[in-house]
């Protein structure tokens, strides 16, 4: 049994589809990164797994159960979002946002809670005595890992982390990563890591999923996804990365038209577009193990 | 009089600028049956056949000449002016007469002076010739000319026309009056002289805005804009001494202003409680700082002896002088004997051991009475008593007060040519009704029996000397039981200035009564007294 | 320094109203003197049209018409607050019809529907604030929910809600404390609101002519005439009064208005002066 | 270099708070060669955007140049006078702001906001302007009929590139560009960038290019300098930056990037968190997160050539 | 639920919410219309002319509900009734020698002080921290502070009484002809010096602290910047840029004062007898007329729903964000 379970989830904003035929699965102590471009619903799936939104479609199970009770949920599913400066109370105290799910899901007592919101500190790398400040007192990296300290107070299964870099100066966003690997290692944790940023995941290893247009479109290890792209989009991605060592190499293609409502969504750009593409969304191919992409020209490729 | 002068070519002098409407936007209703026609409809287009003089104490002729009573006090015969003619040049008549009153007597819901007595006195009218009138009464009510002579009359040949005079409007009215309408503007509207009038008026023609308040009347008094206005607050400080040859005012008094307590109610139904409150009230005061001293505090039965000359008893008023004048231990005392126990914050408590604290109510912008109230209030405090000063809206004072709901309120009263309706306002049973059921009279809800023998006999005679009798007696019983208490008299207001016209009534010169009142239409006697300054 | 100046005024109002047993030991409606004599050593703010001291009424009616203000202040934030909570908080068809609601009551016309409501209630400063409460919390409550909306959106909302809270208690201890400044600035602008629409039925009638209060002393003023007749210290002192309280309880809200917008907050200077300073 | 565009020199910004002073930009002196693209690159609040304000004078109170001028084409910037200024700005020194969302008039067409400019600068009638707008957009790639649009109307992309288009409207000889990308996606960021680079092969102009992504400069600049707590730190060619990198704080900037063929290595970006600028230390403000520190640093470090156009302040890696 | 059927749902809302109150509201008023016709016609009214009176003026005694009903009724047939208080004059007559008046003088002060206001709080903004700044807000602001019937009375007093400069009340003097003609404009405009300037003087406070404040924020807006960048002249970045974007949010404000303006000036219009409908509606509230009273109720919600639309539709054109 997964720890987390994504059947065909979906979700509709009036007209518009943000997400659909969204199904994936974790497994204790696995970091899986969600990347794509912007738009292409990364958050929206984390809101639904982090049940801060409701699906249009399918569902979330959590080891195996979609009808977990609120709070038991809330003590297993945790979430770090984007930006440090919002997601932190201003009118609150570091000690009060540590405190609070310490409390909630009886991980400490009144008594023990100022310990364990030190320890917690510690475990983020941050001193114990900023638990008295409030949040605009500290800098952006200092917040993101209150942040990541909120979640881990409650020892969850599995972090939903909503692009917890991007925000981030270039000098700390790999302290915060290497922290949340960390993690990992140490204490079994799951991550559902989102961003756009293909180079981190990679670095962060695990898992990677490529969302375009609402669609997972490719999932496979991060080493292999970034090495061997099979998806068009992937590798458009890729290509689009500024990498100094290799020199870059211009692969755009700017989008024509809207995008379709049926079919695959990269038709606009794809450069192996079929009169299949516009019509079936692609079914779910296997590259490799591990490794597969929806796309009709995967399929021929192999033939 | 009695011949019609011929009329000179019109002066161009200025226009007479008088005060009297109120309203910033007015709707053109000239219809002299509807309380919400323009002022001017009953004060200076429709004529009544007689008008009585408050200030002379006489019955002064109009449309009619003269009145008789018969024998047995149940026929009176109006003898009607010659050579009237309404202003569309038609003659007026005794036709015109009975029609207003016929009128009257079959359409229910016509506003005017006639309505009671035709309701319930009056027996036939007849006209036995052009200029002669003759109503017959069912039994012997001489008051009831006073409500007669006052109707004023509208033209038969117009008003048989007017197919419902209740909801007429009258917008381009007919008259006999010294004035016909020439401009109107939801503003205001101005009068021209009718040239076809009985009498010779110099005046061209009235000038008439609607002011919103008090203060917005006073302010254009003021300020020199109005020759013929009415209250001044202090007047000779503020109006007087801006141009002392040509501001002046005068102020008759015609009635008092009482104190009304609600006599069903129970401390109040004492007449011992009723005077001691009435021994706590500083009148003096009342009159210094409400009436800026330009008036006096009230005798014991709340006439002023001004308007009834000759009527007021001399020894009636010696006896009852203590309980309207100012004593402060006398009424302390009389409230501990009533058993208003005194507490240590000073203030009592009634024989229930209530708090003795009741509600004043005054009418909103009735800014006399207003002030008054502070005073009586704090009077009353001297005594250990809270009245406690409420101003509502004159609707919601009229329905409370009128309703008998009312606790403490101040009231006016009533004034006429005899102190007849006085007294049956003040004492006769005949006025007294349930809590509950609408009294506009006798508000405070008091009746006395032997006071309703009196008032029998006084409306069956029309000999005077034997009325004044009687009226003493009434004053006698009023002083003993104090129904109301009396606080002081009521001026007529009344204020005008002479730099574009003279000729109006004042203290020198008293021919009739400066201030303009709907009840008594006596600015028909001032207008042709009125020449144009030098 | 605005704040400063504003809370100074007030004080010295709140003090010497708070004090009216001392500075005027007989009452306000101690009737001694004639009336309208011109300030002087025995009446330091003269008398008015009834004889009274204008100064003793001054303290002792401030006492009445602070209290009404404050009570309508509070009462309208009150209500403005929980309505506007609520309807942000939870959304959807809840905030559907609470902003019906608002938005009729918004529309129903304010002053007509206080004179009618005053007539109808027994007058009194009572009264007068209950029928400016029942009038008064819609636009705050309108404008608490603008407020809380935008601060619902925020990510630390979400992640109370992730942290497992309830949502009364996110509510109040999430959202709520954020709102403190507007919150009083609000309540601010409730009471100074409140001083002068209450005045306003006073000096109509509308209120209770018995009790001393800023509002009716200018009634009483009115009533008597006072300024036809030269008295202007009797109308100016109330007048001013209430001016003054209104004056510094707007500066304090200027005052708050930049804390709750930092952008107001920032230090002076003409906003391109950016000079070149050089050495030498 | 004698021939320079711009010659920035000894520049420094204060911003004057209740606090005091915070030196924002600290005796800065630079150079860009017409035609040249000079990148500038550095951590959050390190002064970039302060720095690229300054230039055109764009900055606003509490904000005050206390020292230093601003050559362009011979004429110090700092001393002109209010019309003079104005006319130099966008005909002579156009911007790209960061988020083209926010740097267009919500209010206003996107016509408008070309047709305002050029009609300024240049006298033309409303119906040349929008003629010449329309020139601009199909440079850009943009439908000319979009002048008709309002700014939201437009994706991410299209506004970003019509903001490049307006900034080129009068062909200024410099386009200080202020992170131009940073709000996009890496595919839009591309599409973007050699939108860049080949309007700037056909104009000539030149381009001061501000962003915190070095692995973004070194594709498209040709010198890069790196800024540290207000001062530039580090300045050298772009085409051989990633070998010969040698300030501390500029090889801590590189190891932080994780890139997408690296294997494995662990990076470890740059402890610690930068000097305050109100209060700032005395010498290197690098020192007190720098592995190589030692008493030296206490002093400033010169700002020296340590290998052909290379020029560093570091006492370590001094010649 | 989408914006069109929500808007809809509100007026039709608001509209049924008026007129129901519209009809209740004076109905629980202490005091009724009858005893105050025996109260002003005392003595001059039998028992039986008062009911005719009083049939005459539809005041039946009917269950409230019934009463209802014909109102509704009445009201659907476009009948708003007589006045009672200047009886039988028909409703819309009464009102229709105010409406005009009230339009004026409304428009003009909520106009005129929205616009000084706003420039003001703009040049404030634009120049902060500079002595107009230091000065002018906070003068509005303590103007702002006087009871409006205090300066009203006042200046009053002042400007008619004392120095007699101006004119004591109402719209317009007897010596002119109303019409068309510049005379006629001259005094009206000599009339609406002291009722329209003392409404400015005391609501222009708020406009120019909403400015600011709006300005203030707009200000810091990248645009402004890019504004500057392009080297536009000053006018130009402050109108069209700066202001043009800080005058949105005022703007709804801006309805909310124009929908109120048949209700919001009775003060103004007792103090300077003008002759508007916040007077009526006053000497309608205090003399129990109820159908009048209805009616401008009725006048007063359409009025505000109507300017509320106007200023949706308004927004729309002046924010294509919202389109
Ligand atoms: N509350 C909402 N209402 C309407 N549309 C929404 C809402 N939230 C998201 N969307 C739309 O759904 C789509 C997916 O949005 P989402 O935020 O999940 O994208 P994303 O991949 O996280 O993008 P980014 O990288 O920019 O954060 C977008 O087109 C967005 O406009
Ligand atoms: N208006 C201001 N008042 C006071 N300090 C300011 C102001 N604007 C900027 N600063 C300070 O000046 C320093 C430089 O800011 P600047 O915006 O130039 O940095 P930056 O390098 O552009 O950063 P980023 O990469 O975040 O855009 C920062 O420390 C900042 O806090
Ligand atoms: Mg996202
Ligand atoms: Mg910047
Ligand atoms: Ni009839």
């Amino acid at each position: 049994m997964s720890l987390l379970d994504v059947e065909n989830l979906g979700r509709t904003f009036g007209e518009a589809h943000a997400v659909r035929e969204a199904s994936f699965s974790l497994e204790r102590g696995e970091i899986v990164a969600l990347v794509g471009e912007s738009g292409s619903g990364k958050s929206t799936t984390a809101r639904m797994v982090a049940r801060l939104l409701a699906p249009t479609t399918g569902r979330v199970l959590l080891e195996g159960s979609a009808t977990v009770p609120e709070l038991a949920y809330r003590s297993k599913v945790q979430m770090v979002f984007q930006d440090p400066f919002g997601s932190l109370n201003p009118a609150r105290t570091i000690g009060h946002h540590l405190t609070r799910p310490l409390l909630l899901h009886r991980r400490a007592t009144r008594k023990q809670a100022p310990q364990a919101v030190a320890a917690l500190l510690e475990t983020v790398g941050l001193d114990p005595s900023l638990a008295v400040r409030h949040p605009h007192e500290l800098s952006g990296g200092q917040r993101q890992r209150v942040a990541i300290a909120r979640a881990f107070a409650v020892e969850p299964l599995l972090v939903v982390a909503d692009e917890p870099v991007s925000m981030l100066d270039v000098s700390i966003r790999i302290g915060v990563l290497n922290l949340m690997e960390r993690l990992r290692d140490e204490r079994e944790t799951a991550f559902l890591y989102i961003t756009h940023d293909v180079a981190s995941a990679r670095y962060l290893g695990g898992r990677m999923l490529v969302m375009y247009g609402g669609h997972i479109v490719e999932g496979g290890p991060a080493r292999v996804l970034t090495g061997e792209p099979a998806h068009p989009y992937t590798r458009l991605l890729l290509a689009a990365v500024p990498n100094p060592r290799r020199g870059s190499s211009s692969t755009v293609t700017r989008p024509t038209g809207p995008r379709p409502s049926t079919g695959c969504p990269f038709t606009a750009r794809c450069p192996l577009v079929t009169d299949l593409c516009r019509t079936t969304m692609p079914p779910v191919t296997r590259v490799a193990d591990g490794h597969w992409a929806r796309c009709h020209a995967l399929g021929k490729e192999n033939q | 009089a009695g011949t019609t002068e011929p009329q000179k070519p019109q002066s161009q002098g200025p226009l007479l600028t008088i005060i009297a409407e109120q309203g910033a936007t007015l709707a053109r209703n000239f219809n002299p049956f509807a309380a919400t026609s323009r002022w001017a409809t009953r004060n200076a287009l429709y004529e009544p056949l007689m008008i009585w003089n408050h200030v002379t104490g006489t019955l002064e002729p109009s449309l009619a000449t003269g009145h008789t009573w018969s024998a047995d006090n149940k026929t009176l015969t109006l003898t009607l002016r010659e050579g009237v003619t309404w202003s569309d040049g038609t003659p007026f008549g005794s036709a015109d007469v009975l029609f207003t009153l016929e009128l009257m007597r079959t359409h229910k819901g016509l506003v005017g002076e006639a309505a009671t007595p035709l309701a319930q006195y009056v027996d036939t009218i007849t006209a036995p010739d052009a200029k002669t009138v003759v109503i017959a009464l069912r039994e012997a009510i001489t008051p009831a000319l006073y409500d007669l002579v006052s109707q004023r009359i509208v033209p038969k040949h117009i008003w048989e026309k007017v197919a419902d005079p209740v909801t007429e409007t009258n917008q381009n009215p007919v008259g006999t009056g010294p004035f016909v309408l020439s401009t109107f503007r939801p503003q205001g509207y101005e009068l021209k002289r009718n040239d076809k009038y009985w009498q010779k008026v110099e005046i061209p023609g009235l000038r008439l805005s609607g002011y919103t308040g008090q203060d917005q009347i006073n302010a254009a008094v003021l300020s020199g804009q109005i020759d013929w206005g009415a209250v001044v607050p202090d007047p000779d400080k503020t109006f007087v001494a801006k141009d002392p040859a040509n501001h002046h005012y005068w102020w008759p008094r015609t009635a008092d202003v009482n104190l009304v307590v609600n006599t069903t109610l129970k401390p109040f139904d004492d007449p011992a409680v009723r005077k001691a409150f009435s021994m706590a009230l500083d009148r003096a005061r009342m009159v210094d700082i409400a009436l800026w001293g330009k008036s006096d505090v009230a005798n014991a039965v709340g006439l002023p002896s001004q308007a009834y000359p000759g009527w007021l008893d001399e020894s009636v008023l010696a006896e009852g002088k203590k309980t309207v004048t100012l004593d402060l231990a006398a009424a302390n005392a009389a409230l501990d004997a009533a058993g208003f126990a005194k507490g240590a914050d000073g203030k009592r408590t009634t024989p229930d051991g209530k708090p003795a604290a009741w509600d004043l109510i005054v009418p909103t912008g009735w800014t006399d009475w207003i002030s008054v109230a502070g005073i009586v209030s704090s009077s009353l405090a001297q005594a250990g008593i809270t009245a406690n000063v409420k101003t509502v809206g004159f609707d919601n004072w009229s329905s409370t007060v009128y309703g008998g709901k009312f606790q403490l309120t101040l009231g006016a009263g009533k004034r006429g040519a005899t102190p007849y309706g006085y007294f049956r306002d003040m004492l006769s049973t005949a006025t007294v009704k349930p809590v509950g059921e609408v009294s506009t009279n006798n508000f405070h809800r008091y009746g006395n029996a032997e006071a309703d023998k009196l008032l029998t006999a006084f409306a069956a005679t029309s000999d005077e000397a034997e009325q004044k009798r009687i009226a003493a007696d009434l004053q006698r019983i009023y002083v003993a039981e104090l129904p109301t208490i009396p606080l002081y008299e009521q001026p007529d207001w009344g204020a005008f200035v002479t730099k574009r016209y003279t000729g109006f009534p004042s203290a020198d010169n008293a021919y009739a009564p400066l201030a303009n009142d709907p009840l008594f239409p006596t600015t028909y006697l001032v207008y042709p007294k009125l020449k144009a300054a030098r | 320094m605005k704040s400063a100046a504003g809370g100074a005024i007030l004080a010295v109002l709140a003090l010497a109203c708070l004090a009216a047993p001392l500075l005027a030991p007989d009452g306000p409606a101690a009737a001694t003197a004639g009336a309208f004599e011109a300030p002087s050593a025995a009446h330091w703010l003269g008398t008015n049209g009834q004889g009274q001291d204008v100064f003793a009424q001054l303290v002792w009616g401030g006492r009445g018409s602070l209290l009404m203000a404050l009570s309508v202040g509070v009462g309208t934030t009150l209500v403005a607050v929980l309505v506007g909570l609520l309807a942000a908080y939870f959304g959807g068809l809840a905030d559907e019809a609470i902003s019906l609601v608002v938005n009729i009551v918004l529309t129903v016309p304010g002053l007509p529907l206080i004179i009618v409501l005053a007539a109808f209630l027994p007058p009194g400063p009572a009264t007068i604030a209950m029928v400016l409460i029942i009038t008064g919390w819609a636009f705050g409550a309108r404008l608490i929910r603008a407020q809380a909306l935008s601060l619902r959106q925020r990510d630390f909302i979400a992640a109370a809600k992730v942290a497992g809270e309830r949502p009364l208690r996110v509510i109040a201890a999430e959202l709520l404390p954020n709102l403190w400044s507007v919150i009083a600035a609000y309540l601010c602008g409730q009471v100074v609101f409140a001083l002068t629409a209450g005045s306003a039925l006073e000096f109509l009638g509308l209120g209770d002519a018995g009790q001393t209060s800023w509002g009716t002393m200018l009634f009483w003023a009115q009533n008597d005439s006072a300024l036809l007749q030269g008295a202007w210290w009797t109308f100016v002192s109330p007048g001013l009064a209430i001016a003054l309280t209104a004056g510094s309880l707007a500066l304090l809200n200027f005052a708050l208005d930049a804390a709750t917008n930092p952008r107001l907050r920032a230090p002076g200077g003409a906003r391109r002066a950016t000079e070149v300073l050089r050495h030498g | 270099m004698a021939d320079a565009l711009l010659a920035v020199e000894d520049l420094s910004v204060e911003y004057r708070g209740l606090r005091g002073a915070a030196r924002a930009v600290d005796r800065v002196s630079f150079e860009v060669a017409p035609g040249e693209v000079l990148g500038l690159a550095g951590e959050s609040g390190c002064g970039k955007s302060t720095l690229a304000l300054a230039i055109p004078r764009l900055l606003r109170a509490p904000a005050v140049i206390t020292s230093g001028s601003v050559r362009l084409g011979g004429r110090d910037i700092l001393e002109l006078d209010d019309r003079r200024l104005r006319s130099i700005r966008w005909s002579e020194i156009a911007m790209v702001f960061q988020n083209a969302m926010n740097a267009l008039n919500p209010v206003m067409r996107l016509g408008s906001q070309f047709a305002d400019v050029i009609r300024t600068h240049t006298g033309l009638g409303r119906a040349r302007a929008l003629e010449r707008a329309a020139e601009l957009c199909t440079l850009v790639g943009i439908d000319p009929a979009r002048l008709r649009s309002y700014p939201h109307e437009l994706s991410g992309g299209m506004r970003q590139r019509a903001a490049l288009a307006i900034a080129l409207a009068l062909e200024p000889k410099l386009v200080i560009m202020d992170e131009p990308t940073t709000a996009l996606d890496v595919v839009l960021q591309r599409e973007i960038m050699e939108e860049i680079t080949a309007l700037r092969e056909r104009l000539g102009f030149a381009v001061l290019f501000i962003t915190h992504d070095i692995s973004l400069l070194i594709e498209v600049a040709d010198r890069i300098a790196i800024m540290y707590g207000g001062r530039i730190v580090e300045q050298a060619p772009a085409r051989s930056f990633l070998e010969s990198a040698a300030h501390p704080y500029t090889r801590g900037l590189l190891a932080s990037f994780p890139s997408i063929d690296d294997d494995g290595e662990r990076l470890t970006g740059i402890p610690g968190s930068p000097p305050s600028l109100i209060d700032p230390p005395a010498g290197c403000g690098f020192a007190a997160r720098c592995t190589l520190a030692s008493d030296r640093c206490r002093e400033t470090p010169p700002f020296v050539e340590i290998a052909p156009a290379h020029r560093a302040a570091c006492w370590e890696v001094g010649a | 639920m989408s914006r069109l059927p929500r808007r809809v749902l509100f007026y039709l809302a608001a509209g049924a919410v008026a007129v129901t109150l519209n009809f209740f509201l004076p109905r629980l008023m202490p005091g009724d219309p009858a005893t105050t016709l025996v109260a002003t016609y005392s003595g001059q009214l039998t028992a039986e002319d008062l009911q005719a009176l009083r049939d005459a003026y539809g005041l039946v005694d009917a269950p409230l509900w019934q009463q209802f009903a014909t109102y509704l009724s009445h009201l659907f047939r476009g009948e708003l009734g007589v006045s009672l208080s200047q009886f039988p004059t028909p409703v819309t007559e009464v009102i229709g020698t105010g409406f005009g008046w009230s339009l004026l003088l409304g428009l003009v002060s909520v106009l005129l002080s929205f616009a000084i206001g706003s420039v003001i709080g703009a040049v404030a903004a634009w120049r902060r921290g500079s002595r107009f700044d230091s000065i002018a807000p906070p003068v509005a602001l303590f103007a702002g502070s006087f009871p409006y019937f205090f300066m009203a009375l006042l200046a009053l007093y002042l400007f008619a009484v004392q120095w007699q400069l101006l004119p004591l009340g109402q719209a317009y003097g007897f010596d002119v002809e109303p019409g068309l003609n510049a005379a006629f404009a001259a005094d009206v405009l000599a009339h609406l010096v002291l009722p329209a300037g003392t409404v400015v003087l005391v609501s222009i406070g708020g406009w120019v602290l909403n400015m600011r404040n709006t300005m203030i924020g707009v200000l810091d807006e990248d645009y402004l910047l890019m504004a500057e960048a392009k080297g536009l002249s000053t006018p130009r970045v402050v109108g069209s840029y700066a202001a043009r974007n800080a005058i949105l949010p005022t703007f709804t404000l801006l309805g909310l004062s124009i929908g109120n303006v048949f209700a919001g000036q009775l003060l103004t219009e007792v103090v300077f007898s003008y002759p508007g409908l916040g007077y009526q509606l006053y000497q309608a509230v205090t003399t129990h007329d109820y159908p009048l009273m209805q009616a401008l109720f009725l006048l007063i919600t359409v009025s505000i729903l109507v300017v509320n639309l106007l200023v949706d539709v308004a927004y729309v054109l002046l924010d294509p964000r919202v389109r």
